[in-house]
């Protein structure tokens, strides 16, 4: 099994990193990938998130585990960018393996709920020029509900 | 060698920098003192949080930092 | 928007069909994949599946515009084998993009819930050379009716 | 020309065939009489379905279809 979580300060390519997880791990039912990037909306130019590098990468670690062991998963793969980026990069990428989808599916959900609204991840938005804190959306906060 | 305060996301904007070091001990009332007024009111703010040498406070008007610590403040996140 | 539906009787490659389904749609905040493998189970040899060609594909069709309707979707990808496979082979991958993760996500946990026990296809095993006939779980039946 | 009868998954198995032609017209006694008994048996289950021409029906016992018609025995379905 391989657990990996990495944060990255550069552009990565999902398919790049997806493929050979996927292939490290034979035997498995079915493997569910989550990759969020920077929306394409109209006015916004830029988006930066800024990390604390004594706790983030540890956060993201227990929350690996955590997922590994209340799904029962064969693998996990969990890559977060920091700093600047622009609209179709890849901010998220999530992807899990196990023997049957729920498992595959739900620790895909659950992990991105936490790192959305319950991560070390300060994220902000330029538009006109202006740049501006981004808070959870009412809805994430929801989201994020749903595990406890 | 001093007390390492660091800002994250909107309160680094309000602090005007990343990081600045205070002498010393350094306790919850020491802490605002050093701040500006809009900083001081956002890091009393109840979902601000303070973590020291990366370990979160449970209560973080409980505050004892001495010199070589660092102490993060923590405003709401929000990653993905 | 590219809505893709395709039964396939040869081995597929998923990366080579996500990559081209993801740059189709810029401007997406979100996507997610699941893809289905034939489980290297010790004494699982190979899986067939069976299908019936006037009503399988226009099932998927129906089923692809019910999600995209249901979720929002900007995009989705849905493409499932036939024939004889082999452990390790891809069975199933439904890709889904959205605006935000949550269409994304729960589109593809609908689509595989449809796909499983809710599609017209028939599923059968060989162990040590004998064919069985699968039928959904229980579980697969709960995890539909959560739909309804 | 006939009614093509389609048999899925077990069905086939039971029937020893994937389909069969059988002179119309034909309805749902006319389809059991046809079946050996397994088969019959298995097709009159409540869980196994009759399409006629790709169309499901919604009560199979109403079946009634004519020669060129194709009658698909659907058995319950396993996929992904």
């Amino acid at each position: 099994m391989a657990v990996t979580v990495r944060l990255l300060d550069t552009p990565f390519n999902p398919g790049a990193l997806v493929g050979p997880f996927t292939n490290a791990h034979p035997g498995l039912g079915g493997v569910c990938t989550f990759v969020g990037e920077v929306r394409g909306e109209a006015d916004v130019e830029a988006l930066e998130l800024m990390h604390y590098a004594p706790m983030t990468l540890p956060g993201m670690e227990a929350l690996a585990s955590e997922a590994v062991a209340r799904f029962g998963l064969m693998g996990l793969l969990m890559v977060h960018r920091t700093g600047k980026m622009h609209p179709g990069e890849p901010i998220v990428l999530v992807s899990a393996c196990a023997e049957h989808r729920r498992g595959a599916i739900d620790a895909v959900d659950f992990c991105m709920d936490h790192l959305k609204s319950d991560a070390w991840f300060w994220k902000r938005e330029q538009r006109g020029g202006t740049w501006r804190w981004i808070e959870p959306r009412a809805d994430d906060h929801r989201d994020l509900a749903r595990w406890k | 060698m001093a007390v390492r305060v660091v800002f994250l996301g909107k309160l680094a904007d309000l602090a005007g920098t990343d990081e600045r070091d205070i002498a010393g001990p350094l306790d919850w009332d020491g802490l605002l003192a050093t701040l500006s007024d809009p900083l001081a009111e956002a890091v009393a703010g109840e979902r601000t949080r303070i973590a020291v040498n990366g370990t979160l406070l449970s209560d973080k008007t409980a505050l004892s930092a001495a010199d070589g610590d660092e102490v993060a403040l923590l405003p709401p996140v929000s990653g993905g």
